[in-house]
């Protein structure tokens, strides 16, 4: 596939087929039920990894795993890398990506907040479902303050 | 002469040294030289970038013959002498220029012959007393050889003080000799090793031309490998016969393919003797078999290993050594008796443990344990085929041909009889292989060894596995329980790891076993596990079935078989419409289970306990679980943590001004953790549980769907528990299910209410109320009565005839649940109180309960006595209580007698609204004068409520005092003498008139002027006593008192008014002491008559020209 | 810790594209079959899905390949071929003209969409690649051309390949905007 | 050629068995149950000693007197298991090796099928048929 104008028409009509379906459940508006926009992402992300990670060297830990994701999984999905990744060394890492395709397309600024989150939680699903396959259970949320900006919380369960 | 570290070498590679000249200097210190040369190293450099090592060269010292003289550039130098020492002590020049140069020059020339260059001359200088004062001669011999023999190698000539005096001073030439002696010794030695290394190599070159041949090869490359042991370079010298090792595997793996290897035809002669490895100091004979040549290697590898401290790499050597062996024989088709084989590779094996045991350090075991695990096992494995083949294995009696073979096989092993204390592998096996209960121990003992270093290094399945050798070891020998326990872990093993098909075979061996140990509990329970595992032939499973449902017919007491794969449950479903179920009705559930039992089970008995729910867990669980109403698998199987679905959701954070500040998503999960799958079993008891609709339940291979019902008979709160299918005394029982299923039993109890029909009751007519009977969830007894007891002044019946009671007992009658029923009830209070009580005993209540039911009378009444000086009137008022005015009539006023009565508007009837007030007036008609009894009034009045309802009295009794009229009082107010009009500010007379109406004992009075402060103000005195003798009647007494108006305009006169005065000393005729002040007593309201109430005097303003007054 | 920014992947990213869009695709799906318990509906909701691409994918292809309206069925053909190289990285064969030369079929050999899937039995009958018709229908749509697709033969019900049938219907006028089916 | 081919699972359960020789299955289920041990031997061993395990290729596991076993394992925690003839001198590490990668890049299709549930064992006919020929060394 030349270019992925086609993902980005995919993603945007999963999202719409979701809250559609959503819509004819009749579930609250209020706070937007994602669930199974973010499980999509889940079971393509867990499924991806395993085929980018084929030819790939054993990790050494989860730290280099993170940045794996925030590297080369990141470039080979979304054309670019994240921007900054931080974390507290005890679970919790922050990728930050300073232009998410997803949101770039809405015009940025305040303006569609509100509907951002349909945008990100696809991609939050493509993490946790890596790391899952990576055995690394987590918790994956996403915040975004001023768009195209966003935060992705990643919180790795440890039981 | 030895070496430091010669273990094992056969053959001494040390380097020769010929010496020439005085051999008897040389012999004096011959000893300290062979000592002194290997205790220091030195640096060993070699071509071909090799790195630099510190060795340790020793050396052996021949005299010089020129006959044995090699030549230099042989390749087998090594094995020749290679350098030479010429020895003298000659000083003296002269006597060196007369013989002993020649005879120097006669040594090298020889030497040069066959170019031979290593060579030393050594001057051993003598000092001793006699020469001491002498100056030195110019030149030493020294110089002269030099000078002769060596113009530009001036290190091949040395002095050297005899050590043998004086060692202080001869110390240091000392050590120079030896280092350059070291020096020059390994240059030489250096280039007889390269030579043969070459050598070697082109060798090997040759390997596959014809007439090659290994073992020749062998012993070239192995005396490359002796020199480096030598040495000290055990490292190399590892690695020359680990090429060796190499070289030999891939010319038997290829096999012989052409005559070039017809070497290899050498080692195919049978088998005839399988010693095992003799590690340790070991030769190899001329013409070895395979195994001997490959045991001699390895014993080599495994010496160079332990010497460079290697004990864990010899032991993991080991294994893969051996299977090359057995490979390799079965290769070259190598004949062997039976079990020839399986001897040595024991032999070795165990030989490798011993080694690992004696170099045993203790922070290296850790490292070898990984390797030496697999060897008891192997040695365990190889023992129990020897047992097999030698028919030493329990149960069995060898034949007399596996004697034969047990002799032939311990004549091959040879004797290699270790320490009496511990016996050497040979010895060990020797005797398994006689007596059978030491074979027995002796496997058992290595089986152990082998599973404990198993464990230890963390294998556990491994361990495991041999564990299940082990079982069925057990099981032959009889020992049912300790072969049950191994394979109780293993199938623990085998189902944590998810293995069914492992497993499945583990549950046939574990039936096996307590079959033979007749232990029917537990071999039922495998029979079931057995049947029901797909992984196994279809047959099979049915024997076990049948074998199953046999023993489970001959059970004598009850046994319990958890559900596991036997049955699984798919689902469960609450079929009643909410979770809250009347008590009395009955639960409907649909339970689906699939069966993996290959036949139907006829079950007499199929139930689902029902746990109680503590109230505690019930509030907080309530929310979570009791909205389920059905259990699917997906529920019932515990899922893959890292395959959850989350619940996310958007979220919003705003600012205090309400505006936007992110965006984003949130989980509203919060455990990812694994719910546990195992549960306990049994653990609830079916005392409450639901059971199948249709018995008994033919229980078919796959999904059935079972109803099961209960009646609820118990309130409260209930989790579907466990499933049990009964099977004779067989219950096959399932894990409790996850608490999500909860039926909630209620009842409703009857009620009884007592309604008002109006908003207020009245007292003293009789009005209707409400019974009202709601049945609960169950119907009450129709006999069952219900009995109401009233208060005093109350009365009630049902139904209009009966009369009116206080007690009242009536039947419920039959009546559906849930129906409610009204009886009309009849009531009647007094008027005396407003409060009344109903007492209602009813027999599902555990007390009686007492109703307060509060009356009101219709109306009240008030009364008022009225005078007009001598004449009095009596006023009763009424005022209606009920919301519907009442009307009343015929109002009476009865004085007993005591006088006339005459009413002023008695005679109508009028309405009274509620709330309002209507006065009936009478007049007294009694004669002044006379005296006043107590007149005991009754006022009665005939009252309804309505038209329709009939007229009731009421009455109103009191009593009427002192209504006779004692006292007249008058007022007035006149203006100061001199003007005829009252005005503000101008001090007018009040005149009072007080006359006595007839004899009273009051002999004097008192009068107060009350007047209104704003309006006037009194002058003087205000109040005054008067006294009556009582001699003239009706001639009243006057006083004047000065007031003042305050304001203008008709002004009420100043109040007065007049008590009793009773003077003090007048008391004690009353109260026993005497009264020291006065007192005041009122008078009643009929006995003072005050004319100038609602008098009047008008006042002016005053005067505007101040005319004075 | 921050990283430099690199924003080259070791990975050849044209395939990870494809793989990516294929595995999405297959995760909807999958929801979708979760969702609605009818085979047919899911068929036809991914056809809707793919109307709704095709929708916007022809204004990019348009705006990429700066090619304007196709003259004829042929030269519509050719096109959507190119899309599918474009979008799909595989070249159909255009075949099976009906004589009227209205109708054709696309034949691929292998399709991206499906390669890695394996249909349940409980699904046999689900239109997998539906997304497709849906697309090209959607596509040519908003070109003012009213066609059918549907699918002829599919490789996941084990035919030699996969084939998509197109029949063209009429002109729309081109006031008509492209509204729902 | 291998003799055996087996898939084992995150949880150490098979996912797949495929034998030539299906009499022999149950054995070498035994045989690389136990070298479960060994994989995750050296896979603590690799997280211990760093670098030197960072190969997917374990390399040899263990060897009987009949058979080598093989172990990989993926990123994802996957193991794959080959055995191999002892007799056999005609795979090398190199042979094995690539074997696992072919046999790596099946399993990573078969997980991309969205209507595959990672973690449930692996039925597919072609899958089976791949592995085969991978075995047999015919692709």
């Amino acid at each position: 596939m030349s270019d992925d104008a086609l993902f980005d028409f995919l993603h945007s009509e999963i999202v719409n087929y979701v809250l559609e379906r959503n819509q004819s459940q009749n579930k609250d508006a209020k706070d937007e039920d994602l669930s199974n926009i973010e499980y999509i992402g889940f079971s393509t992300g867990y499924r991806m990894i395993e085929r980018l990670t084929k030819e790939m060297p054993r990790f050494k830990d989860e730290l280099e795993t993170m940045k794996f994701i925030c590297t080369d999984f990141w470039s080979a999905i979304y054309k670019k890398q994240i921007d900054n990744l931080r974390t507290n060394h005890q679970g919790v890492y922050v990728l930050q990506d300073n232009a998410f395709k997803f949101l770039t397309r809405l015009s940025s600024g305040k303006q569609y907040l509100e509907v951002a989150p349909r945008y990100v939680s696809f991609t939050c699903g493509i993490i946790r479902g890596s790391l899952a396959n990576l055995n690394i259970n987590c918790l994956v949320t996403a915040e975004v303050q001023n768009m195209p900006s966003c935060k992705f919380h990643i919180q790795v369960q440890r039981t | 002469m030895n070496g430091t570290i010669d273990i094992g070498l056969v053959v001494d590679r040390r380097p020769l040294i010929t010496c020439a000249g005085e051999l008897e200097v040389f012999s004096s210190i011959e000893d300290n030289l062979a000592q002194a040369l290997p205790q220091d190293s030195c640096e060993w450099r070699r071509s071909m970038g090799r790195p630099i090592r510190n060795v340790h060269i020793g050396a052996n010292f021949t005299p010089y013959s020129s006959k044995a003289l090699p030549k230099g550039t042989q390749w087998d130098l090594i094995r020749q002498p290679l350098f030479h020492i010429y020895w003298t002590e000659c000083t003296d020049v002269d006597i060196y220029k007369s013989t002993l140069r020649d005879d120097i020059d006669g040594w090298l020339k020889e030497l040069n012959a066959k170019d031979i260059t290593d060579w030393l001359v050594v001057v051993v200088e003598n000092y001793d007393g006699k020469r001491t004062n002498k100056l030195l001669p110019r030149t030493t011999v020294l110089d002269k050889i030099r000078a002769d023999f060596a113009p530009k190698q001036g290190d091949r000539c040395i002095s050297v003080i005899n050590p043998g005096k004086l060692e202080s001073r001869s110390a240091d030439s000392w050590r120079g000799l030896v280092s350059r002696i070291r020096h020059l010794l390994l240059v030489s030695y250096a280039k007889a090793v390269a030579r043969l290394e070459d050598y070697v190599r082109q060798q090997r070159e040759r390997r596959n031309e014809i007439g090659w041949n290994f073992m020749q090869y062998f012993q070239l490359q192995e005396e490359l490998a002796q020199v480096l042991e030598m040495l000290g370079l055990n490292d190399e010298a590892l690695v020359q016969y680990d090429e060796l090792d190499a070289l030999l595997s891939q010319f038997v793996a290829n096999g012989i393919t052409s005559e070039c290897v017809n070497w290899l035809g050498e080692f195919q002669k049978p088998l005839e003797r399988w010693h095992g490895l003799k590690l340790g100091p070991s030769s190899l004979s001329k013409t070895p078999s395979i195994l001997e040549l490959r045991a001699y290697l390895y014993a080599k590898q495994a010496q160079m290993l332990l010497l460079t401290n290697k004990v864990w790499e010899m032991a993991s050597r080991c294994l893969p050594f051996l299977h090359t062996c057995t490979r390799e024989l079965a290769i070259l088709e190598i004949k062997a008796p039976p079990g020839a084989v399986a001897c040595w590779l024991f032999l070795a094996s165990m030989e490798v443990l011993q080694t690992c045991d004696k170099f045993n350090h203790a922070d290296e075991v850790e490292e070898y344990s990984l390797h030496t695990a697999c060897l008891w096992e192997y040695a365990s494995q190889k023992l129990k085929y020897l047992g097999d083949l030698c028919g030493l294995m329990p149960g069995g009696e060898p034949t007399s041909d596996q004697l034969h073979t047990v002799v032939g096989l311990s004549a091959g092993m040879g004797d290699n009889p270790g320490p009496a204390n511990s016996p050497s592998p040979t010895d060990k096996l020797k005797s398994a292989l006689i007596h059978q209960d030491v074979f027995n121990k002796t496997y058992l003992e290595l089986a152990e060894l082998a599973m404990g270093t198993y464990k230890h290094i963390g294998r556990l399945r491994s361990a495991r596995l041999v564990g299940r050798e082990v079982a069925s070891f057990y099981m032959s020998l009889g020992q049912h329980q300790k072969s049950a326990a191994f394979l109780g872990d293993l199938l623990r093993t085998f189902e944590q790891d998810g293995w069914q098909e492992l497993a499945a075979q583990t549950h046939l061996e574990l039936a096996e076993c307590y079959k033979k140990a007749g232990d029917v509990g537990k071999l039922i329970r495998s029979c079931a596990s057995v049947s029901s595992a797909h992984e196994i032939d279809n047959i099979i499973r049915w024997t076990y079935f049948d074998e199953m449902t046999r023993h489970a017919e001959s059970l004598d007491k009850s046994l319990a078989v958890p559900f596991e794969n036997i049955v699984k449950i798919v689902s469960v479903n609450v079929l009643n419409d909410e979770n809250v179920i009347m008590l009395d009705t009955k639960v409907h559930v649909e339970l689906v289970l699939e069966s993996n039992l290959p036949r139907e089970l006829v079950c007499e008995k199929v139930d689902m306990s029902l746990e109680a729910v503590e109230n505690k867990e019930t509030s907080k669980s309530n929310e979570k679980y009791c909205k389920g109403r059905s259990l699917s698998s997906k529920d019932l199987k515990p899922r893959d943590p890292m395959l959850q679905r989350l619940k996310i959701q958007r979220n919003l954070d705003y600012k205090q001004d309400k505006q936007l500040a992110s965006a984003g998503i949130v989980s509203k999960f919060t455990e990812l953790r694994r719910k546990d799958s195992t549960q306990q079993v049994c653990s609830s008891e079916f005392a409450h549980a639901l059971e199948a609709n249709k018995l008994p339940l033919r229980l078919s291979p796959g999904l059935n769907v079972i109803r099961l019902s209960k009646l609820a008979d118990e309130t409260g709160k209930f989790y579907l528990g466990q499933v049990a299918l009964h099977v004779g005394k067989l219950a096959f029982v399932s894990a409790t299910l996850p608490h999500r299923l909860a039926i909630e039993v209620k009842e409703e109890k009857p009620t009884l209410q007592l309604n008002k029909r109006t908003p207020t009751l009245i007292s003293g007519v009789e009005q209707l109320m409400n019974i009202i009977l709601t049945v609960g969830s169950h119907p009450i007894d129709p006999k069952s009565t219900i009995k109401l007891t009233s208060s005093r002044g109350l009365s009630f019946q049902i139904g209009a005839d009966r009369p009116l009671a206080t007690t009242l007992e009536f039947e419920v009658g039959a009546k559906p649940a849930y129906s409610s029923s009204r009886y009309a009830l009849r009531v009647l209070a007094d008027m005396l109180g407003k409060e009344h009580h109903v007492t209602v005993a009813a027999p599902w209540a555990a007390k009686p309960t007492a109703v307060t039911l509060n009356f009101t009378p219709p109306l009240t009444a008030a009364w008022r006595l009225h005078s007009a000086r001598h004449r009095k009137w009596v006023q009763v008022s009424l005022t209606g209580q009920c919301e519907q005015g009442l009307t009343v009539r015929e109002a009476k006023l009865d004085v007993a007698g005591v006088c006339e009565v005459d009413g002023k508007n008695a005679s109508s009837s009028h309405l009274i609204p509620n709330g309002m007030t209507f006065s009936f007036m009478w007049e007294l008609l009694i004669k002044p004068g006379a005296d006043s009894p107590t007149i005991k009034a009754e006022f009665s009045v005939s009252y309804k409520l309505d038209e329709d309802s009939e007229e009731r009295p009421y009455r109103y009794f009191f009593d009427i005092n002192d209504y006779q009229t004692l006292y007249l009082l008058d007022a007035d107010v006149e203006p100061a003498k001199g003007s005829e009009f009252c005005r503000v500010g101008a001090v007018c007379q009040l005149r009072l008139a007080i006359a006595q109406t007839r004899a009273s004992r009051e002999r004097s009075l008192m009068y107060e002027v009350l007047a209104e402060q704003s309006v006037w103000a009194v002058c003087g005195r205000t109040a005054g006593v008067v006294g009556f003798d009582g001699s003239e009647l009706e001639r009243p007494q006057t006083v004047a008192l000065d007031v003042m108006p305050l304001a203008s305009g008709h002004l009420p006169l100043p109040l007065v008014r007049i008590s009793k005065y009773i003077p003090a000393e007048a008391g004690n005729d009353k109260h026993g002491k005497g009264d020291t002040h006065p007192r005041l007593e009122p008078f009643s309201p009929g006995q003072v008559y005050n004319a100038s109430k609602g008098k009047q005097i008008h006042v002016i303003t005053p005067v505007s020209d101040g005319h004075p007054t | 810790m921050v990283i430099m920014s690199r924003s080259t992947s070791k990975f050849d990213t044209k395939k990870v594209n494809s793989e990516l869009v294929t595995l999405t695709y297959g995760a909807l799906v999958a929801q979708m079959v979760k969702d609605l318990e009818n085979t047919d509906d899911v068929s036809k909701q991914l056809e809707r899905l793919g109307y709704n691409m095709g929708i916007r994918l022809i204004e990019d292809f348009l705006a990429k390949t700066n090619t304007g309206r196709c003259f004829d069925l042929k030269d519509t053909a050719d096109k959507i071929q190119t899309a599918f190289k474009m979008y799909l990285g595989v070249q159909p064969n255009v075949s099976n003209w009906s004589a009227a030369g209205d109708e054709f079929s696309f034949i691929l050999d292998s399709n991206p969409l499906t390669d890695l899937v394996e249909l349940p039995d409980d699904l046999k009958s689900l239109k997998y690649c539906n997304l497709i018709c849906g697309a090209i229908r959607g596509a040519l749509e908003m070109v003012q051309l009213d066609v059918q697709s549907w699918i002829v033969q599919d490789q996941l019900k084990g035919d030699q390949n996969t084939e998509i049938r197109v029949k063209f219907i009429r002109r729309l006028e081109d006031a008509m905007p492209a509204g729902e089916e | 050629m291998a003799v055996c081919v087996a898939i084992i699972g995150k949880d150490n359960s098979p996912k797949f068995f495929a034998c030539l020789n299906p009499d022999e299955e149950l054995s070498f289920q035994y045989k690389v149950l136990s070298s479960l041990d060994v994989v995750e031997e050296k896979l603590s061993a690799g997280n211990k000693a760093g670098s030197d395990l960072r190969e997917l290729y374990l390399g040899m596991l263990y060897s009987l007197e009949t058979h080598k076993i093989y172990g990989y394992v993926t990123n994802t925690k996957i193991k794959f298991i080959i055995i191999v003839d002892s007799t056999n001198m005609v795979l090398r590490d190199n042979e094995i090796r690539s074997m696992f990668r072919k046999i790596h890049s099946e399993y990573a299709d078969i997980v991309s099928n969205p209507f595959y549930t990672p973690g449930e064992q692996i039925c597919s006919k072609p899958f089976l048929n791949n592995i085969r020929n991978i075995m047999t060394g015919t692709v």
